[in-house]
């Protein structure tokens, strides 16, 4: 069933011990920060476990679910059938708070153990009850007479029995349901409004909820019109905060909106690192050209930048510049069409050294999180761990790996390229890594896969205009058991909408040639092949497509 | 309320038969000369060739066997160099640069069981002592307290084994200070058993 | 923190006592304990009538709290689930450092406690509680059966019996300590060679342990 | 010179770290033991020597050297006692393996009396177990983080939490705290 009154369901869990299972996403990280203080706060005790997918999630939920009667999902189980797959006990209660959509159905209609948590604000296009459950015609009652008589006025439309016409209905509006996948409104979000609320919430709480939004719309999970609406909400809980606070120490938090460059890390590296290296600038400059090299001096030179300065660290560059360089950045973009390099985003900054903004920690919270030297859960204590205020070691670590990974990230973009890797078959452009075992590492985390699959997506357009309105696959062996492959894949980059069809496509060609794949991942787009299946596959999915 | 220094050395602070400090204290080596001769123990002085340790030859004891010996007035002793008046004038003029570790490692504890042995100086000594641990006292004070991540090595070298311990302690509380202004105070530590068999396990990898 | 004692206190000496008092008591005790070179008079009864509030206290919340259903939620969660609990086990985190400071130092200086208490007469006011008392001498006897059977036993007959003068731990009451008045006192001689000083209210001094010892036992000073 | 062995006995003890037990040494306790003999033999003989008192220092100095030792062998033991008595704390009524190990049988038996008269002690206190409430309470319960795979954990309640590795809890300090010292649990700051 649906919970639409969020208040509801922080009474429901207080005064008993919950068990908390939290995706590894960003957003799911940071709205357990949030929910976490929340809980300290009123004294409840609980339980976590991160989980990273469905058999995950599912074990988790075995071991620890006995002794819970309250039992919290956190950006996660909204897509799959809870009550099928995690069997819970009838007398627990199961409440979802799930940014995934669609959500499962059964997770709406189905009993009262299963509570999905949806504010009223979020546009839910649910089927209504009736077009989906069939009800025993025994005990007929006041609404299906009444849709009966509605149905007996049409007809005449068709002379199909009611119960197959009702049963095409049903199937077209469960196609039209499930058939893209996509985000709602950030989970994190959702409980910092909670803690509004409740009168609870501070800059700190919202600072995550910021890192949660910004790892939505910075990964693609939501759309630019999703996010400047977002931002209109978190700009008015900041100004409010920022009233409220009558402090003035130094040592207070205080947010603040600005602009940001679509630069990866660039006050952490030098300017020339992260023009480089980001994939809004590397693509656009086509960076991996001689040609591209020589476009981006030029445009260096047009701003009057030394390059002596840009190869500095940032932190090292003369005041002066450091000053103005964005603003330098922004009006030269747009004369070499890079209209949209910057977004509108947030920085925090308390006592006199420590300014950080949004894209940056997200980046370093997100390089902890999907380390490949950790496991699941040592990854998500690690990110959570960086997340904390004073804990300035880790967030420079996570900087550090970050800056790795974009190196990585055009590396491998680049050697797809180069080594003519990228094929296009018609319906959808598609490329392998075939590397060694070093690259496979640093791109196991599905999410990491992703994000290079939108990178190579945004480079390739660059040269070859006519992919933007295909989607993007990439396919790599999981190191620890190459005889199986990861499949991602990203919509078309012409298509501002951020749902996807992917997901239910890759289902359905795994499923015409009886391939052997797993779901594993929350993120639909996502796909564990075994390896050998992997040809007839995208055979399958070609002409899946091509229809 | 001001204190006298004499009023600071005349308490007497109560031995520790177990102390290991103690004990250690009194390894320092006295130079000592025979009131009266020790029948059957010359082979204790490798440089004698004769049977018996003769009145008014010369021998380095520990101070256990000094002390006990001098005030039964067998023995007489001699200060150790760093006790003597050229010494204590050196740490009159300027106490805080002299490595008081490399002389002695127990200074003060040393010398104040020096002091209990019969010797004319012995009021002098005690004098020099608590001027020398005041005239230091302030440094030490200082440096731990904003030692912080400085390398101060060199400093503490110098430092006697009790003023290491107080420079430990007042870093201690620092840190202490430190830790409680961050709100991390109240962390519960898994006790020392464990961190260390962790430290050795972790070496083990490596 | 406002406990009422009534139901409990049968106590003639602090049936008067509030349990805010006997708290004060107990933490300005637990002060005096960790900053004096030595043992002071135990404190016993302060600790016995606390840890009991803290039983009756923790009982009441385990049966509050399986009733916790239903409209009282809200109000039970405030009062017992936060503040009580919370309260009762800062109190006992006093009591178990104040008791623990004691044991250390008894541990430290068995003969030495044992002596004293045996040199008592019957009149005044014990160190050491009963419990303290037996923990003392076993803790005394059994290391000295250790120290026998695995050292004294191999020496020379004559070095077999450990003369107590020299091996009792000595607490060093001439240490210094800092002090604050809580009432006047007038003539105090805190050096034999000095002229005897007036003490008044809320003044901190420092001064060695020894001749303020009487004041602190009085509680006409606490130690800060 | 007299008296080096049993020194040699307490810088061995004065070494060792803290959190580390060697066993007893006692071999070089029964070469003390021996010189202590010998000692004690000569001063003997030098008594029946009836010259004018001319024994007299030679006696003396041996007899400072007899007190010497005694008083090194017995630090060391006690020192030994000292440390038995933090791992009590520390640890719990049962040591780890590697320190038992090197526990005397005497010392043993000397820890199991030891247990008993803290046992009893806290019995005269209701039962309030001391040596945990180490640290001042800031709130009731505390966030941890499980280190291991330690299995079941059952709370004062009845209920039973499953500790799994790198797993995080909210627990009442109070049931968890013994767990944290001996390394199942790493209390997080808040």
């Amino acid at each position: 069933m649906i919970v639409n009154d969020i208040l509801e369901f922080y009474r429901d869990i207080c005064g008993e011990r919950v068990l908390i299972l939290v995706s590894t996403t960003v957003d799911g990280l940071c709205a357990w920060k949030i929910l976490q203080s929340l809980l300290h706060m009123d004294n409840v005790q609980y339980t976590l476990i991160p989980v990273d997918g469905k058999s995950h999630l599912e074990s988790a939920f075995r071991t620890h679910s006995d002794q819970n009667t309250v039992i919290v999902l956190i950006d996660c189980g909204g897509n799959i059938n809870v009550s099928e797959e995690l069997e819970p006990l009838p007398d627990s209660q199961v409440y979802v708070l799930d940014s995934h959509i669609p959500y499962d159905l059964d997770n709406i209609y189905d009993g009262d153990v299963v509570k999905v948590v949806i504010p009223e604000s979020f546009d839910l296009e649910v089927p209504r009850y009736e077009d989906i459950y069939e009800e025993d015609s025994e005990n007929e009652d006041e609404p299906n007479r009444k849709r009966r008589r509605e149905e007996e006025e049409e007809e005449e439309d068709s002379l199909l029995p009611r119960k197959e016409r009702w049963k095409r209905k049903r199937e077209e509006l469960l196609f039209t349901y499930y058939e893209l996948s996509g985000y709602n409104l950030s989970v994190s979000l959702m409980i910092f409004e909670l803690a509004w609320k409740m009168s609870k919430d501070n800059s700190q709480y919202l600072w995550w909820a910021i890192i949660g939004v910004t790892d939505q719309y910075l990964n693609c999970k939501i759309g630019r019109d999703q996010y400047v609406t977002t931002c209109g909400t978190v700009q008015q809980h900041v100004q409010r905060l920022n009233n409220h606070s009558d402090s003035t120490s130094v040592n207070q938090m205080k947010i603040k909106y600005s602009n940001e460059l679509r630069l990866d890390l660039y006050r952490h590296w030098s300017l020339m690192e992260s023009l480089k290296h980001s994939s809004y600038t590397a693509s656009r400059f086509r960076i991996w050209t001689s040609k591209g090299k020589k476009k981006l001096n030029e445009f260096l030179a047009d701003m009057g930048l030394p390059l002596l300065q840009c190869n500095q660290t940032f932190q090292s560059m003369d005041m002066e510049i450091r000053r103005e360089v964005c603003g330098w950045i922004e009006v030269t973009a747009q004369k070499y069409g890079l209209d949209d390099i910057s977004y509108g985003s947030f920085e925090l900054q308390y006592g006199f050294k420590n300014k950080y903004c949004a894209g940056d920690v997200l980046q370093a919270v997100s390089a902890a999180l999907t380390c490949p030297t950790l496991d699941t859960e040592a990854a998500f204590l690690r990110a959570q761990d960086t997340l904390n205020r004073s804990n300035e070691k880790l967030i420079h670590t996570g900087i550090e790996q970050s800056k790795a990974l974009c190196c990585s990230l055009l590396n491998q973009v680049q050697a797809f390229i180069d080594m003519k890797q990228v094929v296009c078959t018609g319906p959808f452009v598609y490329a392998v890594i075939q590397e060694g075992v070093a690259e496979l590492e640093v791109f196991a985390h599905p999410s990491r896969l992703l994000r290079l699959c939108r990178y190579l997506s945004e480079a390739y357009c660059a040269t070859t205009r006519k992919a933007a309105v295909l989607p993007f696959i990439i396919a790599s062996a999981l190191p620890l058991d190459p005889e199986y492959s990861c499949i991602v894949g990203v919509p078309p980059l012409s298509v501002d909408s951020n749902k996807s069809y992917l997901g239910r496509a890759f289902h359905q060609a795994a499923d015409k040639v009886n391939a052997s794949v797993e779901f594993e991942d929350f993120e639909p787009s996502v796909m564990q092949i075994k390896s050998e299946d992997k040809a007839k596959f995208f055979d399958a999915l070609t002409a899946l497509l091509m229809t | 309320m001001s204190i006298s220094s004499q009023s600071l050395l005349d308490g007497i602070i109560p031995e520790d038969y177990f102390s290991f400090d103690s004990i250690l204290a009194e390894q320092q080596k006295i130079a000592c000369v025979f009131k009266k001769s020790m029948f059957g123990l010359g082979f204790l002085d490798p440089s004698n060739q004769n049977e018996n340790l003769v009145s008014g030859s010369k021998m380095e004891l520990p101070l256990w066997m000094a002390s006990y010996l001098a005030n039964k007035e067998f023995v007489a002793c001699e200060l150790p160099k760093p006790y003597q008046e050229t010494s204590r004038n050196i740490l009159l003029a300027d106490s805080s640069v002299v490595d008081l570790f490399k002389q002695v490692m127990y200074f003060y504890e040393t010398g104040t069981k020096l002091i209990k042995i019969p010797h004319p100086e012995c009021p002098h000594v005690s004098v020099s002592l608590v001027k020398t641990f005041v005239g230091r006292f302030k440094k030490i004070m200082d440096s731990s307290q904003n030692c912080r991540n400085q390398d101060l090595g060199n400093m503490c070298q110098k430092l006697d084994v009790e003023e290491k311990r107080l420079f430990e302690i007042n870093r201690l509380s620092v840190e202490l200070l430190d830790k409680w202004e961050r709100r991390e105070s109240n962390i519960i530590a898994p006790s020392n058993l464990v961190v260390q068999s962790r430290k050795r396990k972790r070496d083990q990898v490596f | 923190m406002d406990l009422s004692l009534d139901d409990t206190a049968n106590d003639d000496e602090y049936e008067q006592l509030t349990a805010a008092q006997v708290l004060e008591r107990l933490e300005e005790s637990w002060v005096n304990e960790r900053l004096s070179p030595y043992l002071l008079e135990t404190q016993q009864e302060v600790v016995d009538c606390l840890l009991e509030q803290c039983q009756t206290v923790e009982d009441n919340f385990s049966q509050a709290s399986s009733f916790a259903v239903g409209i009282h939620q809200l109000e039970i969660q405030a009062v017992s689930k936060n503040s009580e609990p919370r309260a009762t086990q800062r109190i006992k985190y006093m009591v178990t450092d104040y008791v623990r400071t004691r044991l250390k130092k008894i541990e430290k200086h068995t003969e030495y406690a044992l002596e004293e208490e045996l040199v008592k007469d019957d009149q005044s006011v014990p160190h050491l509680s009963p419990a303290e008392f037996v923990y003392a001498r076993e803790f005394h006897r059994n290391t000295r059966d250790h120290l026998t059977e695995m050292a004294l036993k191999h020496m020379p007959s004559a070095f077999q019996n450990l003369d107590k003068q020299k091996s009792m731990s000595v607490p060093n009451l001439n240490t210094f300590i800092f002090f604050k008045v809580k009432e006047d006192v007038n003539d105090v001689q805190v050096d034999p060679r000095e002229t005897p000083v007036d003490l008044s209210k809320d003044e901190i001094h420092i001064s060695k342990y020894l001749p303020i010892a009487p004041l602190l036992e009085q509680t006409k000073i606490k130690l800060v | 010179m007299f008296g080096e062995k049993a020194v040699s006995l307490v810088k061995e003890l004065h070494r060792c770290p803290p959190e580390q037990l060697h066993p007893v040494n006692e071999d070089l306790m029964r070469q003390v033991f021996a010189e202590m003999t010998a000692l004690f033999e000569a001063n003997k003989s030098d008594i029946e020597v009836n010259d004018d008192n001319k024994m007299i220092p030679s006696i003396h100095l041996r007899h400072s050297a007899l007190e010497h030792n005694r008083r090194c062998v017995l630090a060391y033991l006690k020192q030994r006692l000292n440390k038995i008595t933090q791992f009590r704390w520390d640890h719990g009524a049962v040591l780890p393996e590697e320190i038992q190990v090197n526990m005397q049988e005497h010392e043993k038996q000397w820890f199991n009396k030891y247990n008993k008269s803290l046992a009893n002690y806290m019995l005269s206190l209701n039962g309030l177990d001391i040596t945990q409430n180490t640290v001042p309470p800031k709130s009731l319960k505390i966030q941890v983080r499980c280190l291991q795979d330690y299995g079941e954990l059952e709370t004062d309640s009845g209920d039973i939490i499953m500790l799994t590795v790198n797993s995080e809890h909210y627990l009442p300090l109070s049931e968890c705290e013994h767990l944290i010292k001996q390394g199942v649990l790493q209390h997080m700051g808040s």
